[in-house]
């Protein structure tokens, strides 16, 4: 029987765990609304952002959390160019399909390049406070962690301020809700898509900023990160932000405290089982969200 | 009718809001759906179309609001020619569209479906103004002006579509199968307030499966068939007509019914 | 119907195919040619689901993978004769397809990508986690059904029965293509909304192919663990795998029976060339991943259905002088110099 | 490219049509050449991209090192060496396709392990099956050596489950009160990172230490609170890691961060790594690790292996470095005693040779049982004063055993 502090200790990291899930999920669920695109690259430009800061802290010195000063920006261009320039082009038919297929070929590339520039040997910043922890309620918890963890809350606050607050959020809901009626009330639907990407490609570039500060990066990383990611937009709901966000903390959660009774491997599978009890019992995901059983 | 635009009153009868003038229309490279369609609203007037199953009547929609460029044939708004603009050219030049089911944002709250109406509108004051208007117009869409928009009835919705498309202050209001999945309580509402944007100033193109229902309400009623008008004249007219209600309008006309029109 | 320019190709390419092994200068090449065949094999069972229902499984190298541990677990653990084992598995595997298949087809395109994606993963953590039987990560040993054999033999005995497989496949594919369930599928590919409406019963149809797909994968599965010997979880439950699979056939032509045998041998020579042109730097990934990207932007129908369309132009148009040779063209020539020798 | 490599030598052994047959492939155009100026083809597939590519690559130095070393020294049989190696991508398909080619299409004259167990075992059959002699720097696993496989060869001192085995003697020579009395072991799912840890939990378990944590995780993990927390709530007295590098620098961080303070810590892979002070922030006093290597080992060979590798590379060489040179070392001194280094017969006299000799290699002399398994143990070292040294066996210490371990 587990003692209580290492309960505690895991619902704790349980919980910082799903906020870093929660904002990349979100990326996820965003192109999923707006193009019913499964967009497999997510991670891999999530990998990608990692690198970058890496990169930033040992060949320029810098904090790590200085890269995003480049690379948030650097991702939503990305993001509009790999929507108008590549996605948009597909054939509607078979877009959803296809897209899986070139956002696969993107991550392949993505690999590739990582693997050729920094090698595949597994890299992680060194922090002068990496191994530093605050005493909690009798839990320690990271400072890296805390600061992974509050990079993700800021994130999402921002995008749910400015899905909420600003006129582009409106009209990029409206995209997301239904398009024709968008372009009716005068959205340019085209634009505010690619934009949209652009957003969701820049949540991959803070989450992957989060997760170079305490976890280890390799190129071939992205796969480990895509799956828990796809169970976790299916559960929520396929293009519900919210329904995503609460799959990804308790989903975490779950995982965090499984990791006590059934080692890390085991504890991975609760993903494909929510997953699979999702898609069986309630295809529609457990957190709202309607497109699932459309598409 | 307490919400009336005092602009469109002094336009009134002029000249046509929307005109589609010998239009060919159709998708890809297959025949065309629309052979040589025209058709004119009124201002102050609500038109009907009806005609059979693939007449053609919702391609006449997606033309006349810049979905779907015509082959051949002219538009004219307000009788600028508008020929071959996308949908917000349309828009901009005073065409709404109001799109077959349900169109509202689901996830947005009737508030905000209706402000996204006014999305083209740079005028803060004057969305403002506008959405004050359609709140009036449709005392639904204040009742429910906090929730979410897919949480109302079939009913609600449309109405908070029609509020959205008012939004602009369109010269005409292009609705595409209005009473499409409602009730019969719902559709009586639903023509109802047809009528009172009509009243308010708003010029209506309407298309309609529900014929009999929507020529009850609308001035001006033309059959569609193979793409072209096949008569059209005075509603009252069309309804009146027993050789047309057993072609077009399901059998004989019903029972004389109490119908409100007001 | 079989006009004569088909059954005369068809000859030909079987003859191609059989006379290989005499033709291979050493065993090498002759295992080259067996990792082709099985890749056609694999392309070719995807195609069941992928060509006839649109539907696009990146999780096939999963049933491939569990084919051979299932075959390598009844060999091992039941003591079945290696092709009972086989056989057994397959039908094992055909049978698990069908509560997957429940899952997965409920929901459409995207969440059954997200599915296929999610069996590979899943079965990755279990056989690597549940080692008393899986073996683990120290992997797994499958005993050689013909232990007498020299491994030249070897590699000849399996070429034949890949090439076999093959055959049924094909064999398999071209009757379901001819038949009225196999239009109901091709319904599914274009509208399944208007499929459904029309009376075709979607869900049942593309269950049915699914868990036919899933057979002959997992055949080519067991087949390959019989040749190959060492099952590991990372290799036999790999995305990468699947993902050649997809591109094989639709480099090929989904819509076409030979399309994603074509698919194969391209892609197959690719990988080859991939590896042998970047060296120890993983350029190749970059180069695939171009290949998918290229394919799926500018290819989505296939090669064989654009040289098909070429030689019909060529065909109607035998007056034109001047033959312009394109890059369609030269493939066409490449490939039948490969097929023939 | 293939065919420039490809040589005439069975020329005759194998009669007229053979030699038609390859003269007509290789076109070098020196179809004439005796066997004897030839260069020696030493066939190898590495990984040298995917997951094991670090190591692939360090074990290629050690390859080219032993083939530079061999050949300024005139070669073997007054042969050149020629190294072929190719890329397995990390990949088991790929291992068998590369060691098909080399041995069927490349006809190498000898062929070499690769790198890691999940390799080498397949890689192993291909070379079974052909009847060539298969000397490995990697597959320390007992599972290799389980596979019936006569004609493999570790070439290393011990197979990974006898890593820890002077660690264990010291351990279970102290006086009952002093022992750890809870240890927590931590392997990453491969092989030989668990053969390492579970070596030394046998033989702690069998003395009545207890385990109180046996946490397995998978190779591509990342974050490691989890397991930290679960080590650092059984507060055990001691901590044995089945790592490879960066999995047990990640633990340690993590570790750190809960603040776990165990009496000894001890890991496979990790602190041996030149980088692994600055990766834990420095707090490396008193961790220990086995090795199979050091640069400062005695051994004959050493001391110029070194220098010369050091001069190639600039810098010392490591333990995967060493290994690929011990095993061109196994190789070498059998073509030597033998006189031969072909496909066909040749290849049985070596393996019988290996099987019946001892070999002195810069890893120290090594001989082999019936199943290939290396007759020895690793040295254990330890993070003493800054640097890491040589604690145990007693007889070649450098430094004396820190125990229990200041915190970190």
């Amino acid at each position: 029987m587990p003692s209580g502090a290492l309960l505690f200790q895991s619902v704790i990291l349980g919980l910082l765990l799903g906020g870093l899930y929660a904002l990349l999920a979100a990326g996820l669920t965003l192109y999923f609304g707006i193009m019913r695109v499964v967009m497999i690259a997510h991670s891999a430009f999530l990998i990608l952002a990692a690198y970058l800061a890496w990169w930033t802290h040992t060949r320029l010195g810098i904090d790590p959390l200085l890269s995003m000063i480049v690379t948030v920006p650097l991702f939503f261009g990305a993001g509009v160019l790999l929507q108008r320039g590549l996605l948009s082009r597909l054939r509607a038919i078979t877009l959803t399909m296809m897209s899986v297929l070139l956002t696969f070929a993107v991550a392949l590339i993505i690999e590739g390049l990582l693997g050729y520039a920094f090698t595949g040997t597994q890299r992680r910043i060194q922090l002068g406070y990496g191994s530093a922890g605050l005493q909690v309620f009798g839990a320690r918890i990271a400072v890296v962690k805390l600061i992974a963890f509050g990079l993700a809350v800021l994130a999402l606050a921002a995008l749910y301020l400015l899905m909420k607050k600003t006129t582009f959020g409106w009209a990029l809901r409206a995209t997301i809700q239904h398009r024709d009626a968008a372009r009716l009330v005068g959205i340019d639907t085209e634009r505010v898509a690619g934009y949209g990407f652009g957003l969701g490609l820049a949540t991959a570039a803070i989450g992957g900023t989060a997760l170079s500060l305490d976890t280890t990066i390799y190129p071939s990383l992205h796969w480990h990160w895509i799956g828990p990611l796809m169970a976790i937009i299916v559960v929520g709901g396929l293009g519900s932000v919210p329904g995503a966000a609460a799959a990804a903390v308790l989903l975490g959660l779950i995982q965090s405290l499984l990791q006590i009774p059934l080692g890390t491997t085991w504890a991975q599978t609760i993903f494909y089982l929510a997953l699979f009890a999702t898609l069986a019992f309630r295809p529609q995901g457990f957190f709202g969200g309607r497109l699932a059983q459309r598409f | 009718m307490a919400a009336e635009s005092p602009r469109r009153k002094t336009q009134a009868n002029s000249q046509s809001e929307i005109e589609l003038v010998d239009v060919q229309a159709g998708y890809g490279r297959a025949a065309p759906v629309l052979r040589g369609f025209s058709v004119a609203v009124p201002a102050g007037s609500v038109v009907c179309l009806v005609g059979p199953n693939g007449a053609g009547k919702s391609t006449v929609l997606k033309v006349a609001s810049g979905l779907l460029k015509p082959r051949s044939g002219r538009i004219l708004v307000g009788g600028k020619d508008v020929t071959g603009t996308g949908p917000q050219r349309m828009l901009a030049a005073g065409v709404a569209l109001v799109l077959q089911g349900h169109s509202v944002f689901r996830e947005m709250t009737v508030e905000e479906n209706v402000l996204l109406g006014g999305y083209t509108l740079k005028d803060k004051a004057k969305a403002a103004d506008r959405a004050a208007f359609v709140k009036d117009l449709f005392p639904v869409v204040a009742e429910r002006w906090g929730s979410l928009a897919g949480l109302l009835s079939g009913g609600q919705q449309k109405q908070v579509e029609f509020a959205r498309s008012l939004m602009v202050d369109p010269k005409v209001v292009l609705l595409d199968e209005p009473s499409m999945g409602l009730d019969p309580k719902a559709t009586s509402t639903i023509f109802e307030q047809v009528a009172r944007m009509r009243d308010a100033g708003t010029a209506v193109l309407l298309v309609e499966q529900n014929a009999r229902r929507a020529l009850e309400t609308a001035d001006i009623g033309c059959v569609l068939d193979l793409g072209r008008v096949h008569i059209s004249g005075p509603a009252a007219q069309l309804l009146a007509d027993p050789q047309l209600g057993e072609l077009y309008l399901g059998g004989r006309p019903a029972e004389p019914k109490v119908t409100p029109k007001s | 119907m079989l006009s004569v320019s088909r059954a005369v190709g068809l000859v030909v390419l079987a003859a191609a195919v059989l006379s290989f092994p005499g033709l291979a200068p050493n065993p090498y090449i002759l295992s080259a040619g067996i990792v082709v065949l099985n890749y056609a094999v694999l392309a070719t069972s995807w195609n069941f689901v992928g060509g006839f229902t649109g539907y696009i499984s990146l999780g096939h190298g999963a049933l491939a993978g569990l084919g051979g541990y299932g075959t390598a677990l009844l060999v091992t653990k039941a003591g079945l004769p290696s092709f009972v084992a086989l056989a057994v598995a397959a039908l094992a595997v055909a049978a698990l397809a069908v509560p997957i298949g429940l899952a997965a087809l409920r929901v459409r395109g995207a969440s059954f990508v997200i599915v296929s994606i999610a069996l590979v993963l899943i079965l990755l953590l279990v056989f690597q986690s549940w080692s008393s039987v899986t073996g683990g990560s120290r992997g797994l040993v499958v005993p050689r059904p013909f232990p007498d054999l020299l491994r030249p033999e070897h590699h000849r005995v399996f070429y034949y029965l890949f090439a076999g497989l093959l055959a049924l496949a094909l064999l398999a594919w071209w009757v379901i293509d001819r038949s009225r369930f196999g239009l109901g599928l091709k319904a599914i590919r274009e509208d399944e909304d208007k499929a459904e409406a029309l009376g075709t019963p979607t869900f049942t149809y593309k269950l049915i192919v699914f868990v036919v797909s899933a057979g002959f994968t997992a055949l080519a599965g067991g087949l390959y663990a019989l040749w190959f010997g060492d099952l590991d979880p990372v290799f036999q439950f790999s995305i990468l795998t699947g993902s050649y699979l997809v591109l094989m056939a639709l480099l090929g032509g989904v819509r076409n029976l030979f399309g994603p045998l074509a698919g194969a041998l391209i892609v197959g020579t690719a990988l080859e060339y991939f590896k042998g042109q970047f060296g120890n730097t993983p350029l190749h990934l970059v180069a695939t991943g171009v290949l998918l990207g290229l394919v799926v932007m500018f290819m989505p129908d296939g090669v064989l259905p654009a040289i098909t369309g070429l030689w019909q132009r060529l065909r109607k148009s035998p007056q034109s002088s001047i033959r312009e040779v394109s890059a369609a063209d030269l493939q066409t020539e490449r490939q039948r110099a490969e097929v023939a020798k | 490219m293939r065919s420039s490599l490809r040589r005439t030598r069975w020329a005759t052994a194998l009669g007229a049509t053979t030699i038609l047959a390859l003269g007509a492939c290789s076109g070098d155009g020196d179809g004439g050449s005796t066997a004897t100026d030839d260069p020696i083809l030493v066939g190898i597939s590495l990984p040298l991209t995917g997951d094991f590519s670090e190591p692939g690559k360090g074990v290629q130095q050690g390859y080219e090192a032993w083939a530079k070393i061999t050949n300024d020294k005139g070669g073997l049989l007054g042969r050149q060496i020629q190294l072929k190696i190719l890329d397995d991508q990390s990949n088991a398909d790929r291992v068998v396709a590369d060691y098909e080619q080399l041995i069927g299409s490349d006809e190498a004259d000898l062929v070499v392990g690769p790198f890691s167990t999940r390799l080498v075992v397949p890689a192993a059959r291909v070379a079974e099956e052909y009847g060539m002699l298969f000397v490995e720097p990697a597959g320390a696993a007992k599972e290799v050596f389980s596979q019936g496989f006569k004609n493999l060869f570790y070439a290393a001192p011990a197979v990974a489950n006898d890593h820890y085995n002077h660690l264990a003697e010291y351990l279970l020579a102290l006086p009952a009160d002093k022992r750890p009395k809870t240890v927590a072991y931590a392997a990453m799912d491969d092989p030989f990172a668990q053969g390492t840890a579970y070596g030394l939990k046998d033989k702690l378990e069998a003395a009545g230490i207890k385990t109180v944590v046996n946490e397995v995780y998978p190779p591509n993990t990342t974050d490691f609170s989890s397991i930290a927390a679960k080590i650092a709530s059984s507060k055990a007295d001691m901590l044995v890691g089945g790592s490879q590098y960066q999995d047990g620098v990640n633990l340690i961080v993590a570790l750190q961060q809960l603040n776990y303070q165990p009496k000894l810590a001890a890991f496979s892979g990790a602190p041996t790594n030149p980088e692994f002070a600055k990766a834990i922030g420095n707090k490396t006093e008193g961790v220990l690790s086995p090795t199979g290597y050091s640069p400062d080992a005695p051994y004959p060979s050493n001391k110029e292996f070194v220098e010369k590798f050091t001069a190639q590379f600039g810098k010392a060489p490591d333990e995967d470095q060493a290994n690929a040179y011990t095993t061109g070392q196994v190789v070498a001194a059998a073509v030597t005693a033998v006189g031969c280094a072909e496909q066909g017969d040749c290849q049985k006299k070596l393996v019988d040779w290996v099987h019946g000799n001892k070999v002195e290699t810069v890893v120290g002399p090594l001989s082999w049982d019936q199943t290939g398994k290396p007759q020895g143990a690793h040295m254990i070292q330890q993070w003493v004063g800054g640097r890491i040294r040589i604690v145990l066996p007693e007889a070649v210490k450098e430094a004396e055993f820190v125990y229990p371990k200041p915190a970190w």
